[in-house]
């Protein structure tokens, strides 16, 4: 199974009623059980290109589609950078909404909701509600409940950024932790190259205006371990390489 | 040479000053004290200014006589009944026309140009369409709680963060779970701003009512009373106006909170 | 709000004697006594200063006049009256300004001219317009409908807060019956859609308005008799020019047109409209004394009055008398 | 083999749907045509209903007569004197209560305790104290408007970023240096919002109380008519009255906007 | 001139009624032109301590001097997390409100605004207001507002972890930039060890529960370049012990 991005373009219109292509020809494929880092500047059309994946936005041409799935409704699971929980539902309540609208039993929800949130270490604040948890311990909730559908592809759109910068460090550990137990395909954008080559089997570099693929990176580190001192030099290598892609349409951005 | 030393002194002290926790009810003690005695040795006449105590005794008095009774119940009825047919109307027609475009682009220019009519101002054409009676009076306090009500409700919808809507989508929400799970729950806070907006003037709106239309209720009694000059009832009048005001109020809260258990 | 002005026209010769009273009243053709005293000069011959207090509403006067803003007040008695006097206010009533009064027309029974109400009696389980709660209007419809062997029970009295407002319901037939004052009966009659019922003051006899003294004025005995004096001069003026009877009708006195025009110049009104509306008035001012007692009883009975009081506290017709009596 | 292809769509189109331009105005022109044609072929009474038609050319000739001059200047004396008084001192007021913590403790308890009563039942009570006149109205109307400019002026000190103070204090502000330059632009917003709420309570007393004291004035007008049973003009002074909210609250907007340009 | 932080010692009273000592024997001197920064975990009492030292908090015990200044009123200029520009002001009415407070001269006022305007590169953005500034223009701001009034002491509170990854690398490059052209004492708060090092002459680890300094570490490498592959390994190990001193006290923050 592998996920299809094909010719995708996104022209939005402008509030001055001007077309503006935020997409243009993109073309790549997510292999199962890859996982695939989208970078970028500011405004290149990272959100953009996730949400058409994510069955959020239509593209305006071109599609995506997923290949040689058995399942005539493939599932997905998406981490949102605003974490968006439902403040009226407890952790618990929000980690099984998807189990819920899929008519999942009470005892199913029980135990697969239980195993997420075993995983991402909130059982003891299963009944909180989102206002009593942390940032980081938010952005985890917002995780187990993608993961507790137990999804095709696995979306997330920078789900760290907002986090200080050593929890950060840590949620990545985590989640690498928890993606080698899972094994998902995902999609994940950030804005932070040390975490794209922190977490990519293949890290796609985006330019802006219109946003297009720059270059398409493979990371070949082991998937572990890649914080030991004998990989950092190469890892700080992918980094440079490229920040030095990324960086003039990054400057060019914050001078907007 | 000695060393030159300036010490950095905190200088928003001035904001954490504290006041002795006595000095609220000191306010308010000092005040019924000042009137009680202004009254009492005759600066001001009672007649324009009966005593607390002299108020307090009146009102126990009227309680007991079954004057209050009587009045109370009249009120009441009208803002009861008023106050949940406009509020149950203005929250159904919210999250239609919130949710509906066709209804919204139809729907609020009209909301919009009725709502700036001072409600009481219809009340002459009530009477004229259902008579005098219960009715235009309740239908007056109806439509001034469905206003607030109606425009608190849709931008309640309109404010619930399209984030959440994506998410129960993409975990497999359809459009009536949308609705139910996410629209009405995130609509919840504003609709209660809308409510306890309306409370005050349905209050406002009963008084005004009655004392333009009624023979009886709080507000006919306090006119009654303003008519025959006799000041003490006339208070406590409005002692039990504000009374009622601040029961409602509280009420709202107290429903709120457990309604909206997870508001911050 | 009320505006202050010379009111004694014409001498401005300042005798040291003179003593200075403050009058509270409204621009009614109820006060044109005292429009005529004024006029005529009756006060500066009594050696009395007087200074006019114009006022837009009845109730301030009577609270003017209890709290010593202003020594003399011309206004109706209504049962916020009594019950400022009952919340410890003082003044005293001590002469006639207005009353209903067999023969005279003054305030009727109206109904509309559709309407198949006959007598009093049939107001049974209807609608009767009254301005306010406690006011004169209120009081005359209760008494009308004891005197017809109905209560107050029998009716539903609704306040529409103005006379105008008495007028507009009837016309709109929003109210069956309605108490009105001349001259808007003739109004009324003139326009067509209403009919007179009865007229009050052929049931009853009624002390409508008055004059009330502070109780400081009122103890300046010689002050208040010489006040009175011009008072009384006045009244018989205005009872000789406009309200003498020959056979039964009214016929116009030696100084009916002088009297007419003066009072038309103090109410600001046409002198047509104010020849419909001449109220009674005793020839001497006497008051109808013990028609207060009887209005005290009645509010007391219909709770209008929280603290029954003795209509002696309040009525003083000493004064007057010995007024009258210099003045033979 | 051929190979399974599962196209992924978008699942919030529905978010994105737009309704043609005009359905705004079908809405309001609906109505209108509606009621015209339901007043014009009798099916309800003209004297019930009357047509919009009817109701501007009756509008037109009370303009022409001048009554409506008469009357509107009555009420506009009345409203403009009163909301100025009472939203001046009310802005006062809170500003004083929000910055000086003794006042804090002594004033907002006073404050809510008068709040909850409708203001109109004072009515009869400032009759008593300052006659039927002017003064009494323009009393209620001050009264209205002070307590939601004195609530939202309060809380909109209180609501000032405790950092923007702080960042003030750190580049040299003294006290009424930071009362000027921060607390007071920063409560702004919140002393607009107050004023806003205002203008339709105000709007609501006026016409309250020149029903029930007055004999001049809008208010007093549509009753007048509603007495009379003549059911064009009372609605031509409902008209008037809905200009007269829709021209304050845009005047307060502009006003707002004027003042505040830098609010998001 | 330095600045002294003697015995400082600070406790809070919780939502509980319970005294929380949030600082304790916090000992160090500022000296001239030193870039000190301050890293530790989450609630380790970092804001806190700026605080006092910025004469917005009151310490219980110890006190914080100048040494060897000749002026009477010390100038503080601080950069705030929250930014805290006056909405209400263009950026040139904010940058020269010390100016105005201090009463300086209109055209003084002119000179030194369009300076450090200039200086953060905002020369365009002059007569906007703070809402019509992207994320790190107005932080920009901020750092223009605060070396406006040419302090004897800069403070920064962690001034751009609001900012995203990329933004935030460029605003550290400008940061230094700026301070090699005035050479201002300051002290500086971060959660980010990457940031510390990239910046610091010295480095003070505080550990939580109470905040208490834990180690303090010289930074000994040259001030510019620190970015360069011959310093990358170095700078690289200076993280690494940091992190290891925070490490665990920033898990145990995380599960609060
Ligand atoms: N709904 C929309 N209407 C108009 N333009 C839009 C819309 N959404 C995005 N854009 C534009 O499309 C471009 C890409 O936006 P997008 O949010 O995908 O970028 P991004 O890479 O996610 O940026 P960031 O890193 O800031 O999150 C931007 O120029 C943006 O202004
Ligand atoms: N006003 C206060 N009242 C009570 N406790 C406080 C107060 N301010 C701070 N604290 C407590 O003092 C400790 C230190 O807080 P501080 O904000 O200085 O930490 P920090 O290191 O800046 O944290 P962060 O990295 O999250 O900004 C925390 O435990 C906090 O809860
Ligand atoms: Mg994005
Ligand atoms: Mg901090």
């Amino acid at each position: 199974m592998s996920i299809v991005i094909e010719n995708v373009e996104k022209t939005f219109i402008d509030s001055k009623k001007k077309e503006v292509t935020a997409l243009k020809d993109i073309n790549f494929t997510i292999e199962e059980e890859e996982f695939v880092v989208l970078v970028g500047p500011s405004g290149c059309g990272k959100s953009t290109l996730l949400n058409i994946v994510g069955g959020l936005l239509s593209p305006t041409s071109g599609s995506v589609y997923f290949e040689g799935i058995k399942e005539s409704n493939p599932n997905l699971g998406i981490v949102f950078q605003e974490i968006a929980l439902f403040p009226w539902r407890t952790v618990f309540e929000n980690v099984v909404y998807g189990l819920q609208e899929r008519g999942v039993s009470k005892k199913q929800q029980q135990e697969i909701g239980n195993h997420y949130i075993d995983m991402v270490g909130l059982t003891d604040f299963k009944d909180a509600y989102p206002k009593q948890l942390s940032g980081g311990m938010k952005q985890r909730a917002g995780i187990a409940r993608a993961l507790a559908v137990e999804p095709d592809l696995l979306l997330m759109d920078e789900p760290f950024s907002a986090l200080d910068a050593q929890t950060r460090t840590l949620m990545q550990e985590e989640l690498l932790t928890i993606w080698n137990r899972t094994k998902l395909s995902t999609l994940y954008v950030t804005h932070n190259i040390e975490e794209a080559v922190y977490l990519a089997d293949r890290v796609i570099v985006l330019s802006r205006h219109p946003g297009q693929i720059k270059e398409i990176i493979n990371i070949d580190l082991p998937k572990t371990g890649r914080n030991d001192e004998k990989y950092r030099e190469q890892s700080s290598k992918y980094a440079d390489e490229i920040w030095q892609l990324i960086r003039h349409d990054a400057e060019a951005a914050l001078k907007e | 040479m000695e060393k030159q030393k300036q010490v950095i002194t905190n200088r928003v002290a001035f904001l954490d000053k504290k006041v002795p926790f006595y000095t609220s009810f000191l306010g308010i003690a000092g005040i019924l004290v000042l009137w009680e005695i202004v009254s009492r040795i005759g600066i001001v006449s009672p007649l324009f200014l009966p005593a607390p105590s002299n108020i307090v005794i009146t009102g126990w008095e009227m309680l007991v006589s079954g004057e209050i009774y009587g009045n109370l119940t009249a009120s009441l009825y009208r803002i009861v009944l008023g106050y949940a047919i406009g509020a149950a109307c203005g929250i159904l027609i919210g999250l239609i026309i919130g949710f509906f475009r066709t209804a919204d682009a139809i729907g609020t220019p009209i909301v919009y140009a009725i709502y700036p009519i001072p409600k009481i101002a219809l009340l002459p054409l009530f009477i004229l369409w259902l008579g005098i009676g219960e009715l235009s009076k309740v239908t007056i306090i109806a439509l001034g709680v469905f206003f607030p009500v109606v425009i608190n409700t849709f931008s309640g919808v309109k404010s619930v963060d399209p984030m959440l809507v994506k998410a129960a989508v993409t975990f497999g929400s359809n459009r009536i779970n949308v609705i139910r799970k996410v629209i009405l729950p995130g609509a919840l806070p504003m609709i209660f701003a809308g409510l306890k907006l309306a409370a005050g003037t349905s209050l406002l709106l009963l008084v005004s009512a009655e004392m333009i239309a009624a023979q009886e209720g709080i507000g006919s009694m306090v006119l009654h009373y303003g008519n025959l000059m006799i000041t003490s009832k006339l208070m406590v009048g409005v002692l039990i106006l504000s009374l009622l005001g601040l029961i409602f109020n509280r009420a709202l809260r107290w429903l709120e909170n457990k309604l909206i258990p997870w508001k911050e | 709000g009320q505006e202050s002005s010379n009111g004694s026209t014409g001498s401005t010769d300042s005798d040291t004697e003179q003593a200075s009273v403050d009058i509270g009243m409204l621009k009614l053709t109820s006060s044109a006594p005292l429009f005529i005293a004024l006029e005529k000069g009756y006060f500066e011959e009594e050696g009395i200063d007087a200074q006019v207090s114009w006022f837009e509403a009845a109730q301030p006067i009577a609270v003017a006049t209890a709290g010593g803003d202003v020594d003399v007040g011309a206004t109706g008695i209504t049962a916020s009256l009594y019950n400022m006097v009952a919340g410890g206010e003082e003044l005293v009533i001590v002469a006639d300004k207005g009353r209903e009064q067999e023969g005279y027309s003054s305030t009727a029974l109206l109904v509309h001219s559709d309407s198949d109400i006959e007598t009093v009696e049939d107001l049974k389980d209807k609608k009767i317009g009254i301005t306010q709660t406690g006011s004169t209007f209120h009081y005359m419809a209760g008494r009308l409908l004891e005197e017809h062997g109905l209560t107050s029970a029998d009716v539903e009295m609704v306040p529409v807060n103005s006379i105008p407002g008495l007028m507009e319901t009837l016309q709109s037939k929003q109210v069956d019956a309605v108490l009105l004052n001349e001259p808007n009966i003739t109004m009324v009659l003139d326009e067509g859609y209403g009919k007179v019922i009865t007229q009050v003051g052929d049931v009853i006899d009624y002390q409508t308005s008055g004059i009330f003294f502070s109780k400081s004025f009122a103890g300046d005995t010689e002050a208040a008799t010489k006040f009175l004096k011009a008072y009384a001069k006045a009244t018989q003026y205005y009872y000789d020019a406009v309200l003498t009877k020959e056979n039964g009708e009214i016929v116009p006195g030696e100084n009916y047109d002088e009297v007419i025009q003066i009072i038309a110049e103090y109410t600001d009104q046409e002198p047509a409209i104010i020849e419909r509306g001449l109220p009674y008035m005793d020839p001497y001012g006497q008051l109808l004394a013990p028609d207060i007692q009887t209005q005290i009883d009645w509010y007391a009975k219909e709770e209008l009055i929280a603290v029954p009081i003795d209509a002696d506290e309040i009525v003083n017709t000493d004064l007057l008398d010995q007024a009258i009596k210099e003045l033979e």
